[in-house]
């Protein structure tokens, strides 16, 4: 019986030094620029004249070990076992050697990780768990996304290109670990139930005042079920938000028929041209359709079309409908403008229109 | 050992199609570990019925750690018993998410000996998720992982696993080096990534310049995004000749600068840097031609988050610009911060929120921060100004 | 009468420079009026010891009206006992503010004869202001009024008076009648004006054109503003004349425009007419060449005020367009607005105020409007629903 | 002794048609195109080929019958008794015979009603009563707007210009009678001291309740003093608005030391080039100093010749500020930037800056 060895703890995690390619190491901060020679492929090139061919390939972000390990294979054969993932979940293939670029993307697409994501297009849907992992869900997240890019995919693989960079997220919840908040296009799972009360549960797992306090509209109040103290919602003040469940986990919003997705448009995070911008409501609802969710689907390609046709070169999808406007948003993609589109919330007044600056029909 | 496959006659739809199928990663690992069997099928049964199979997880974890570890059990044990628990382990990714094929091969040897066989590369926030482990596997992956030189990341109300670009490791335009920052960042504050103790999650997000890749802007409590100072640099020959190749200089750079601050007179291009607000725009449409100026340091945010519950907030300037020499200096603001926010904050309140509740002039001085005029989009509109009692005039 | 007038030392310096002497008016009346040197002489007290010396008015009136008349006391009567009660009496105005030299005599002698010859030509929100009555001279002084055509204007909780800028009378750009639809509009509501029934007060402002000469955007609850839906008019000739007479188009038109919808090629003007938010910027710099469309009518916005309690509000569109040939139905939808803030309006909250609280999207619903984008600067941002229960999906 | 006429109520406003001059009746709704001969006076031309002469004239607003009289006589003398009143309190006489134009403006010259105020200037400044009439004003109106008036009046009289309008407005009081919160240039007479409460008065004259349901931040409970029941201020919430004030007028601001006045730039409310616009703080704070008020007289005049210096022809006060940004205003301006700039009001959030589109310093 060997003694165990001394618990290690707060390591933190591994210096990424060791795992850096030697040209990386020598141009480290001293990158003079890059080009995009061709779909999915960037080369950056240094001071020093070295250069680097990063190859870009999609993937599921939910990915077996097997599938690691074959990545890992084709790293060790294409480029000293070098790859990296991006901040958008795809691989990259850092090579060296120029010679290796076209059989690598050879490679990867005939294993099904097909090359693409860069420069003026679409690339990998940032994503969250849905019914892979997560008791939140409204939707799934895996399912749409892929059944998203298997229609987008000409604009990954660069068959097609927009206008400008297009970014995707989904969330599965109003929690948006997505970050749907500022994407072009964000695909967002809500709920539309208010919720059901598991009065049994409630009693075991939850306090009253901190499931009460948790409601932003004040929804739910105290109250007695067959004598004993549990809560009650005012279903009309009900917005849906579900932080009482993250709460009290006996406040249960799932639901097959009324759960379903919302999107939303014209959000980005960089400060290029335009200042960052919120993603803003163009569909309230569409259901829960799987397994590949036509209606959202169509949804998503109508607006990456109309936009597609009508924005100017480097022109994001925020930055499209303000010079539109957002009535031709609404005219062009024949979306419905409807009473949900008009905000309520805490600040809606900044949102009113409170000038003579539209376009008159 | 080879496991018969769960029927999944409606997720077979998704093995269709060019993009990657998670279904068929899923299959991989079912196709070897009963575990992932069992996932493949409560996912069809969702499928079927439209609704999730998850409950709330309860308080599992690893030992002395008060995150890093998601706890998820399904509610249909009796029919999926080998995923009844199924919990998510958060390792905390090197700064960049590069690997090396041996290491991730290591990786994925700790995950086939004690997990589903499934993962994340990566989560939202950055690390690399190992998705679907039983309780009594926790201590075990935990121990092989510290044992390979991984550690946890973040969950609950502590730092969060800190991510940024790659920066400088590969990108022409970082104003600091990202990924430094970002290990050191990390290291620093290990205590406090793994044992929860303020009011509600802190995420860092570290991105090299204005076009910041990691959205950090809108995804953590605090951005450090670089910026500079002086002059853009501009190769005029490199200028020209883009546009000789074909770039239409007028409609897609110069008429697109958001201050309207340079310009193309046909021969050479004009920057009034004075004005330029470091949009990166024209840069980025000529890496070979402009490059950011040599003096330079970051911008720091603060406050960026979801909507829960108040709404969702970007990130607001907090330094205008920040040498990042003295990097070292931005723990101890971060300190200060949570020293103010830890004391004042509400229960589930994000420092965005308490920024906003207490007010940024009250913050700033309670932080000691002097106000500057960067900070707001505009001075206040409305006329109620708290003066303060003993300044009689 | 002769009057000796109050001394005022620290007033007499506010006689010296160019600009009208609100002094030396002071000094005109207190020469004959014992209350307007009364008025003088708290002003010079107030100057002294910086320090308003007027009290919260009473309710003063005159027989069956709420309103119009704004009650004041000083907290010096037996210094000043002539203005001890010093009231103020406000006068519709003639819409548009025209007079004749004889019109304005008859005022002035009804002034002379009951209050203290001051005046202000006009107030804020139209009115002409009589500045100074004792409690007795209210009835004499309405009687007068009426008897020579001129009534009270609002205060309180009603309608106030409403007022306009000059339109059709004196400008070219007048997109509808301004004067003529508020004289009408005033006849029409004299009992709301007169006698206040509301949670809060309510201001009508027209301004012919999105210039907006009278405000009306930040000032009025109902601000009716004229536009057009058609092509602006040009005449090609004159638009050279300007540019041959040294107007900068480039510089002071075309790329001030604010979608760039209008182009000069150096010969003719081009206007992307779809592209125009009728923003009046270029017909403004070229009144001979360039003109409002033909089709023309006026945007309803809703809800300005002041900043009191909530904040300041610009009014927000309520109808983007409105044909004024039917400006009646503008009486109905008044009174559709009144009847539901009147029953879930609070006290003393403003209509703007309203239809935040409970949403424009609802407050539409009531009073039977549909949704529009332009309504809005952009949808919301939030995820915050309140999807109606009976929509099962 | 004769029967008194029969009371007439609800008449309404005398109609103006019978106060137009011919020409206007004439050319109503008909006028082709205007220019501006000289300095305060505006030439309308109909499509008739009429001509209106309007000459504008200052005044203080609060004016005497006696001069009333004067102007009717004026108008009697140049232009058939034909007159009227503009929306910034200006008087316009309107004039059809050309030759009558500059005698006119000589004599109004003389009488001390000077011309001017149309185009790109300064002209009359909108104001509230002040210490003339209202119980809640900070400080006094016309002695203010007089001593403003008189430093700028090489802008108003047309021997200075400025690159666009610039239009100052004037309240005594949060109420904002003054409707500064949309001006290029606002002055804003403000309290600094929480309610000092008249007890005695309180209980005759307010209900405790409305008085302490009129406070938007809390600051007002009720209490007893002397057994008596009455309301207390938590000094540290008040905000100093004034509202527990309207409602009850025992709670009273007025302070001789701590009154004073705050100024505010950058509103408008025409639809030109840009949007309506709020008027932004500049100043916080600046002592009242009857009968000159010469520190803001000075401030005023220090911001109008900055923006006269560096903006732009047609670029209104807060579109010059926000084509150089906010901080060059203070650093140009030399004013100080204070935690009381920064807002913390209800959408406070709204106005933090969350980019990095700022020039770096
Ligand atoms: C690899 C990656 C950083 C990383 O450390 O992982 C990266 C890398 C580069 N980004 Fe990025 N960006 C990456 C995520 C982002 C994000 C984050 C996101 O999408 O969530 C953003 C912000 C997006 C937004 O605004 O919503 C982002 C906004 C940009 C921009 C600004 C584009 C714009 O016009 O708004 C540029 C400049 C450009 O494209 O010209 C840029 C440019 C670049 C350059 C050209 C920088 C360089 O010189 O190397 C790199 C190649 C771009 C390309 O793919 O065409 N990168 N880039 C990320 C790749 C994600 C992916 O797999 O597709
Ligand atoms: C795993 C992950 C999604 C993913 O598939 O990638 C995730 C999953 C969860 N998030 Fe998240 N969040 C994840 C990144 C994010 C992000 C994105 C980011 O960090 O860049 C956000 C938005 C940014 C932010 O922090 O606001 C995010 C905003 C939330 C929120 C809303 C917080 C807010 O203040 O608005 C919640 C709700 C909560 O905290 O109670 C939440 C809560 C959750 C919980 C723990 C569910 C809950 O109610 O307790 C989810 C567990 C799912 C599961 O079963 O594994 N998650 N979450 C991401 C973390 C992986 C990682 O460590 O790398
Ligand atoms: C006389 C006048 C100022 C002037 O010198 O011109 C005036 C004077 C008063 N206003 Fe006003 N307001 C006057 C136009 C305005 C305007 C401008 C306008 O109508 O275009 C506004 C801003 C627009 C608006 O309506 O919001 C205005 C916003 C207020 C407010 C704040 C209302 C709000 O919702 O924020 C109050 C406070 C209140 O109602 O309790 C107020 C209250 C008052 C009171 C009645 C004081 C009070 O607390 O009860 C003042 C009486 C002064 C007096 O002794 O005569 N006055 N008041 C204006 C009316 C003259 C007229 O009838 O022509
Ligand atoms: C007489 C008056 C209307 C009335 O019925 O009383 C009037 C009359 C004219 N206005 Fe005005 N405006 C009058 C108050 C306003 C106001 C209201 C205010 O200041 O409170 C505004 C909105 C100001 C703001 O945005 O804050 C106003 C914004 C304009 C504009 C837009 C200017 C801009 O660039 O923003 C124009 C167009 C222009 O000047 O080219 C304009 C143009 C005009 C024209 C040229 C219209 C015409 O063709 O007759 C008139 C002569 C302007 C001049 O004085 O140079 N008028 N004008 C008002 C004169 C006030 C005074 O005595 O000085
Ligand atoms: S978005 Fe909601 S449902 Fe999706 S992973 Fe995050 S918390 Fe779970
Ligand atoms: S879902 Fe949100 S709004 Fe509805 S009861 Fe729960 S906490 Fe309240
Ligand atoms: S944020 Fe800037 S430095 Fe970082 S990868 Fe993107 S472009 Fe390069
Ligand atoms: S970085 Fe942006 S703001 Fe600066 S010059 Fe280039 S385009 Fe203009
Ligand atoms: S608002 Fe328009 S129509 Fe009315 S006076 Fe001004 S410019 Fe003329
Ligand atoms: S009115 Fe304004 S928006 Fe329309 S063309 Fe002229 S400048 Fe452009
Ligand atoms: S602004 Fe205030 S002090 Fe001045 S008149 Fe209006 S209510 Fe009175
Ligand atoms: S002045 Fe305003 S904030 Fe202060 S006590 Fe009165 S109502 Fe409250």
């Amino acid at each position: 019986m060997s003694t165990p060895a001394p618990r290690k703890t707060d390591i933190g995690p591994p210096h990424y030094e060791q795992f850096l390619p030697e040209v990386i190491k020598k141009n480290y901060g001293k990158w003079k620029y890059h080009e995009r020679p061709k779909p999915g492929v960037l080369l950056h090139v240094g001071h020093s004249g070295d250069k680097l061919w990063s190859v870009r390939a999609a993937s599921a972000r939910l990915m077996s070990i097997e599938t690691l390990r074959l990545l890992a294979d084709i790293a060790d054969e294409f480029c000293d076992g070098h790859l990296r993932f991006t901040s958008r979940n795809n691989v990259e293939f850092l090579v060296v050697d120029e010679s290796k670029v076209d059989p690598l993307i050879e490679r990867l697409n005939k294993e099904g990780y097909p090359v693409g994501g860069t420069g003026p297009g679409i690339t990998n849907i940032v994503h969250t768990q849905g019914w892979i992992h997560c008791h939140s869900a409204a939707s799934d997240a895996s399912g749409v996304v892929k059944s998203v890019m298997d229609e987008l995919f000409p604009y990954y693989d660069g068959s097609k290109t927009l206008p400008a960079k297009l970014r995707i997220a989904f969330a599965c919840c109003l929690n948006m670990c997505g970050a749907v908040h500022c994407s072009d296009i964000a695909i967002l799972g809500v709920h539309r139930r208010a919720p059901v009360i598991k009065h049994d549960q409630l009693r075991g797992q939850c306090e009253i005042p901190s499931t009460v306090s948790a409601c932003p509209t004040g929804a739910i109040r105290p109250t007695t079920v067959d004598g004993r103290e549990t809560v009650e919602v005012i279903e009309e003040q009900c917005m849906f938000c579900a932080n009482c469940y993250t709460v009290c986990p006996a406040m249960t919003l799932n639901d097959p028929v009324n759960d379903g997705l919302s999107i939303w448009v014209g959000g980005k995070v960089s400060n290029a041209r335009s200042e960052p911008m919120f993603s803003k409501l163009a569909i309230p609802f569409l259901p829960n359709n799987p397994p590949r969710w036509p209606e959202t689907v169509a949804a998503v390609k109508n607006i990456v079309e109309v936009y597609a046709k009508d924005a100017r070169n480097y022109e994001r999808v925020g930055e499209w409908i303000e010079r539109i406007g957002w009535p031709k948003f609404f005219e062009m993609t024949e979306i419905e403008f409807t009473k949900y589109h008009i905000d309520d919330f805490k600040h809606a007044g900044e949102t009113y229109k409170r000038s003579l600056h539209f376009r008159q029909k | 050992m080879a496991e018969k496959l769960r029927a999944t006659p409606l997720l077979d739809e998704l093995e269709k199609g060019p993009w990657p199928s998670f279904v068929t990663e899923m299959k991989k690992s079912a196709a070897k570990n009963p575990m992932a069997n069992d996932q493949l099928g409560i996912l069809e049964h969702s499928y079927r019925d439209k609704i999730g199979h998850w409950k709330h997880g309860g308080l599992v974890g690893v030992m002395g750690y008060g995150g890093g570890v998601i706890g998820r059990y399904s509610d249909l044990p009796e029919e999926y018993p080998e995923c009844a628990e199924f919990h998510t382990i958060r390792v905390n990714q090197p700064a960049g998410w590069f690997y090396t094929s041996d290491v991730l091969r290591k990786l994925c040897d700790v995950w086939e000996k004690h997990g589903s066989g499934l993962t994340n590369m990566h989560g939202s926030t950055g690390d690399i998720i190992l998705l679907g482990a039983k309780t009594e596997a926790l201590e075990p992956v935990f121990s092989d992982l510290t044992e390979m030189g991984f550690d946890l990341g973040g969950s609950g109300s502590d730092v969060r696993t800190p991510s940024c670009c790659c920066g400088e490791s590969r990108c022409e335009w970082a104003c600091y080096d990202t990924m430094k920052f970002t290990h050191e960042l990390t290291q620093h504050f290990q205590d406090e990534l793994h044992r929860p103790a303020f009011p509600y999650k802190f995420k860092f997000k570290m991105a090299g310049c204005p076009n910041d890749c990691v959205a950090s802007v809108a995804r953590s409590d605090m951005s450090i995004i670089g910026t500079w100072r002086d002059n853009i640099q501009i190769d005029q020959k490199e200028v020209a000749a883009y546009v000789k190749n074909g770039l239409d200089i007028d409609a897609d750079v110069t008429s697109r600068c958001p201050t309207g601050c340079i310009k193309w007179d046909g021969k050479a291009l004009q920057i009034d840097n004075t004005n330029c607000v470091k949009c990166m725009h024209c840069i980025n449409t000529m890496p070979k031609g402009l490059a950011p100026g040599k003096d330079r340091g970051a911008t720091i945010l603060l406050g960026a988050k979801a909507p829960i519950i108040g709404g969702a907030l970007l990130a607001s300037v907090l330094v205008p610009f920040y040498d990042m020499e003295d990097a070292e200096d931005i723990y101890e603001l971060a300190e200060e911060i949570w020293d103010v926010w830890g004391e004042h904050g509400m229960n589930r309140e994000r420092v965005g929120e308490f920024i906003q509740r207490i007010g940024l002039g009250n913050f700033l001085e309670q932080i000691g921060l002097e106000p500057e005029p960067e900070m707001v989009m505009h001075p206040r509109t409305n006329p109620y100004i708290f003066f303060e009692l003993d300044e009689e005039g």
